[in-house]
């Protein structure tokens, strides 16, 4: 299957969205407002919007820690997100979750969180109701490299696999799990999407900073899950620019060098897009400026009515348990 | 009214609630096969099959979110557990998820999962297949927590857990489960939190949960032989606690025993000796007694599992003791403890 | 004596350890990167390198297991978790085997594996990142479980840790971190069991666990200027508890509040209170008050979670009630609750 | 690596009292007097068998509830386990464990235990410690196929691939968990000793009933750990005669097939490997016969002694907890 013009340009501006977003709230981070720990997903977006975009609206996803770029890239609205990291009322978790617990119903972002590995048997449930369902639906379960090594990763691929539920796995491997590197943790002389093999599914590797690359394998991977031939597992190579938790860069932190941050910057996956998508013909610098406008009034917009609308009421602390 | 034993009115209460909302399903180690749970799940697998009543891999950390993840979607599951020790390994899911999703994400649906735990007592089922994990869970809110005592409350506590929409944890220790009992015929729901008055008395209140509600309405019987009038509580549920049925005894009695079949310290005798001590502390005329588990794991030894033990005749003692009558005084009490076996 | 932070004290506990006994080993999540977990595994890596300060993959169950194997076979392993809460996927490894060892394979050698569990506070931790686990800890025979609220007890406890042959939880609150005190050089222990009065009163004794502790000596602070001088007691450990020194205070006081991290339902404080009910009675003078979390999972959101988490004032008034004092008669409460900025 | 005569001769006479003795246990057991839940490795001797002999006396070995082949195959007291079942203080676990928690320091048997997976990683653990300490031990790891879906099992792989220390995985695969068969709790299309390769482990299936492909395969295994390389992770195929818990047989419980039963029976490890010898003129019946005397006499006597010893003071009851 080619992608379209359409389609490219709707993956680069996807992209560019989140990115713009997260920058502006790294950013703002530092006024002190946003009082919830956040991870931010910079530098990682081709996975979550090649992936997304490769769903149907009804398809669900889950997410782990590092969960802004799925929960947009599904169609999570902007404010929702913005509002949860102001501690909002108008939050998508009305500011009781904060920035690891995203969560929007309409758009099929049922649920992220911070516990490493817990979401991807939640995956694994939905995708069961739906086979059990005869529906045409999938689930999707995001989590990083650090996270295959939780015994619950193993659980969940057995299970998946066992009952051949409509599930994509999607491992985005940026090489770290907050500062250990794959070597401190993972044997070496095996990849990742090879473990998967373990479970009898079928697996791939790709370039997780290659949207176009992502999107295509995304769109064969849910074909191949919603078509009744069980779980797919997709790892996607990518890098995250900034600290692992925080708004702050982290060069000089010793657990990695600057010179490879540099590499992956190098290897932008929004730079890479536009720049090919201008060399071909298919956008114009002129384009790519009126977007990043538009985008940048959408999130003025968002901050403005999130910091202006309400807190949650104190009245209300115990509201919501039961 | 029929009587039925505690193994069957949870059978039977799966099975009509299954048969009432097709979303209901049934996950857990063997509950297909021949010995179904004890029988708990051998009508619903006869009725229901394989494509409701699922045997599973043994995962019970993921298991825990696949059901809450089915749960998510429209799905009810009921995961159960041979034994309530093995949920260790799903306390995760249970208490870092299910518990906290609704408030957590501030949604109106919550994930209506339900665990059964089934607690091991006696023939050596030892340290790690006899614990009874009612205060571990309870503890956390967002969950609700009971542990039936009586067939009909079985039956009814698990109706109102796959009928509603809060995650709940039952625990069901296995000694009950011979226990025969009244039990109606139509699957109507036993609101969690809200206990219930085993026999009434005016001179001390004995609240026993799970299996010492039991052991208690026997202990009741021993000291009603001596004048003693007990009232017997089982608060059936933990979370929430009634606590109003256990102030309203105790504004009555003035003496509280509390017999738990877990440990004393930080369980379910501490929190009910706890809202004695701030809500009820006008009513006490004298100490609380709890009566519980030796501080130490339990042996499988046969003599040392029989000490290990509470037995009605503890109660009995505690009680005099609370009542200060002279325990000596009461004659025969060894007769009678030895007379008694139990339902094991 | 020298003044060290919280943080500091629990580093050098570690350091001088290490240099005690060559087999002790520190394993965990980031222990050698540079945060060093918020400094108290830094020095020991500094000191002693890769060789004895572990890395760890993301297996909070296993490691918990490759802790246990190797304490068997003679080494002392220090297992470091970030957040408590991840603790629970290690939960079947420290109940089911850790705790029962000893007792359950009849040997005289048990398995001196220490976990140390760090408590989140503030800044939207959120409700799977700000849990206090020590009731759910403590329940279980087998364990010693300790919540140091001082630099001082935070040395002791863990020397005790590291020197004993029990497996030992220690919970350290995040707040406290950055909190000084005075700490020996020496690496004296803290024997577990041993509670600690931080000072002296006879009008009513407030109990209170980890943070709480400091919280409650602020409280005091508080009421000693209304003229009412409150006792406060830290238990530092809650297995064993020291009933002892409860006991004692309320034998002066009469009066009883406690204060804990986590929920008032089977935590903490409920042991607390059934200690004061069983053995206490004849002391108490009023009904006992216990100042714990509302009932829900922790909100994110500043002004939710400013509610949520209890105050020196939430103490005072407390005690104020206990004592029936007028609790408005209290001049300027108010503006001292906003003076108040704590140690986060 | 030959095998010599008398090795062979010791793994059958190993195997023999093995069986003789779970034979007497289970007929034992039906009087009701051993009150502890009891799961019979009867028809399983070659796999512990085979793999302790291959083992030093300072290596150690875990295993799970079905444990007595283990404890009894690496040299733990006949009496310490006879007298753990009848609860007396002259148990190896002084009564208190019971059938599924067997330890014997002196013959490094450090563990058994009943929850799935819980001493795969102890093992590891231990197996860390000796390379730490840069010892020539090993640590075996017994366990079922039941136990490989546990999240610990792949923790514990994981851990153990990556800082290659001295474990033996054995995995003794009887195809059923429980009442449950390998094809409703794993995918089809791989096998256990597959997966193992997941974790860059080298690994292997042999014959779980020819205790001389197990003694050395195991050889070579250990050899391998011993000499720093790190895990070796080794499947036996094999077969459980009797039900799940407990002495009796379970032919028409309706989860396996008499058939089937009757097919692994006719591979008994013993009969098959005592019927080669014969013919091969390595041991004569009169030898086989007088071993079975000698082994019932130990076993009587055991029982005897057991029987007659005291169980724990009730005095004692709370002495161990710390
Ligand atoms: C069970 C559990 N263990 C540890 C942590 C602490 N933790 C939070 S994020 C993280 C790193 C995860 O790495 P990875 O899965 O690769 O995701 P990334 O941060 O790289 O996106 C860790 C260890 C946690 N949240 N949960
Ligand atoms: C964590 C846990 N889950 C479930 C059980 C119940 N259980 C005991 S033995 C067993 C079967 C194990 O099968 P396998 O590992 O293949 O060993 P086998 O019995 O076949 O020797 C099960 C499910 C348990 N003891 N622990
Ligand atoms: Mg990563
Ligand atoms: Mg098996």
């Amino acid at each position: 299957m080619g992608i379209s013009k359409e389609e490219i340009l709707s993956l680069l501006r996807g992209m560019l969205r989140i990115r713009c977003l997260e920058e502006t709230l790294a950013e703002r981070y530092q006024e002190q407002e946003m009082q919830t720990p956040t991870h931010f997903s910079i530098g990682q977006e081709a996975t979550a919007v090649g992936v997304c975009s490769a769903l149907e609206q009804q398809d669900v996803i889950y997410s782990g820690h590092r969960c802004h770029a799925h929960y947009l890239a599904k169609g999570g609205p902007l404010l929702g997100l913005v509002g949860e990291l102001y501690g909002r009322e108008v939050g998508c978790a009305r500011g009781r979750g904060g920035s690891v617990h995203l969560t929007d119903a309409g758009s099929g972002v049922i649920a992220s969180s911070a516990i490493l590995g817990q979401t991807i048997a939640v995956a694994v449930g939905s995708a069961w109701a739906f086979s059990l369902d005869h529906s045409r639906r999938v689930a999707v379960a995001f989590f990083g490299d650090g996270a295959v090594e939780e015994g619950i990763f193993h659980e969940s691929l057995n299970f998946a696999a066992l009952h051949k539920v409509p599930v994509l796995f999607v491992c985005e491997n940026n090489l770290y799990s907050t500062h250990s590197s794959l070597a401190v943790r993972q044997p070496a002389g095996i990849q990742i999407y090879e473990r998967a093999r373990a479970y009898s599914l079928p697996s791939r590797q790709v370039d997780g900073n290659d949207v176009a690359a992502v999107f295509q394998a995304t769109r064969e991977a849910v074909e191949w899950c919603r078509s009744g031939r069980g779980p797919y597992f997709l790892e996607g190579l990518t890098y995250r620019w900034r600290e692992h938790v925080g708004p702050l860069w982290d060069y000089d932190a010793g657990y990695r060098t600057k010179a490879e941050v540099e590499e992956w910057m190098a290897r932008c996956p929004i730079k890479r897009l536009s720049e090919q998508l201008l060399r071909d013909g298919l956008c114009s610098e002129g384009e790519l400026r009126r977007w990043r406008e538009e985008i940048q009034q959408e999130i003025a917009h968002a901050i403005v009515v999130a910091k202006s609308s309400p807190f949650p009421s104190v009245q209300c602390l115990l509201e919501g348990t039961y | 009214m029929r009587r039925l034993k505690y193994w069957q009115a949870i059978s039977e209460a799966t099975v009509q609630c299954m048969e009432g909302d097709p979303n209901i399903l049934i996950a857990g180690i063997g509950v297909d096969d021949h010995k179904g749970m004890f029988g708990t799940t051998r009508g619903a697998f006869q009725r229901f099959g394989r494509s409701r009543v699922f045997d599973i891999p043994n995962c019970e950390n993921a298991m825990a979110g696949i059901a809450i993840g089915a749960a998510a979607v429209g799905k009810r599951p009921l995961v159960v557990h041979p034994r309530n020790d093995f949920m260790f390994l799903a306390m995760d899911q249970i208490f870092n998820l299910a518990a906290k999703w609704k408030y957590m994400y501030g949604t109106q649906a919550g994930v209506p999962v339900v665990f059964r735990g089934i607690v091991g007592r006696g023939w050596g089922q030892g340290a790690t297949h006899s614990q009874s994990l009612q205060a571990t869970f309870a503890h956390f809110p967002g969950l609700h927590v009971a542990a039936p005592a009586s067939p009909a409350d079985a039956k009814g506590l698990l109706v109102s857990a796959l009928q509603g929409s809060t995650p709940v944890v039952l625990l069901e220790n296995r000694a009950l489960y011979e226990l025969e009992g009244d039990v109606a015929e139509a699957p109507t729901p036993i609101p969690f939190g809200q206990g219930r008055i085993i026999r009434e008395g005016n001179d001390i209140t004995i609240v026993g949960a799970s299996l010492m509600a039991y052991e208690a309405d026997r202990a009741a019987d021993i000291l009603g032989e001596k004048g003693i009038r007990a009232e017997v509580i089982d608060p059936r549920s933990m979370r929430p606690l009634d606590e109003r049925i256990i102030l309203d005894s105790l504004r009555k009695t003035g003496h509280l025993v509390v017999a738990d079949t877990s440990w004393a310290a930080y369980g379910f005798a501490a929190e009910v000796a706890a809202v004695a001590a701030e809500k009820g502390f006008a009513f006490l005329k004298a100490p609380v007694r709890r009566i519980t588990l030796p501080d130490c794991p339990a042996p499988v030894s046969e003599p040392l599992e029989k000490a290990f033990h509470p037995s009605p005749m503890t109660i009995v003692q505690a009680c005099l003791e609370v009542l200060q009558s002279e325990v000596s005084s009461v004659r025969g009490l060894r007769d009678v403890q030895e007379r008694f076996t139990g339902p094991y």
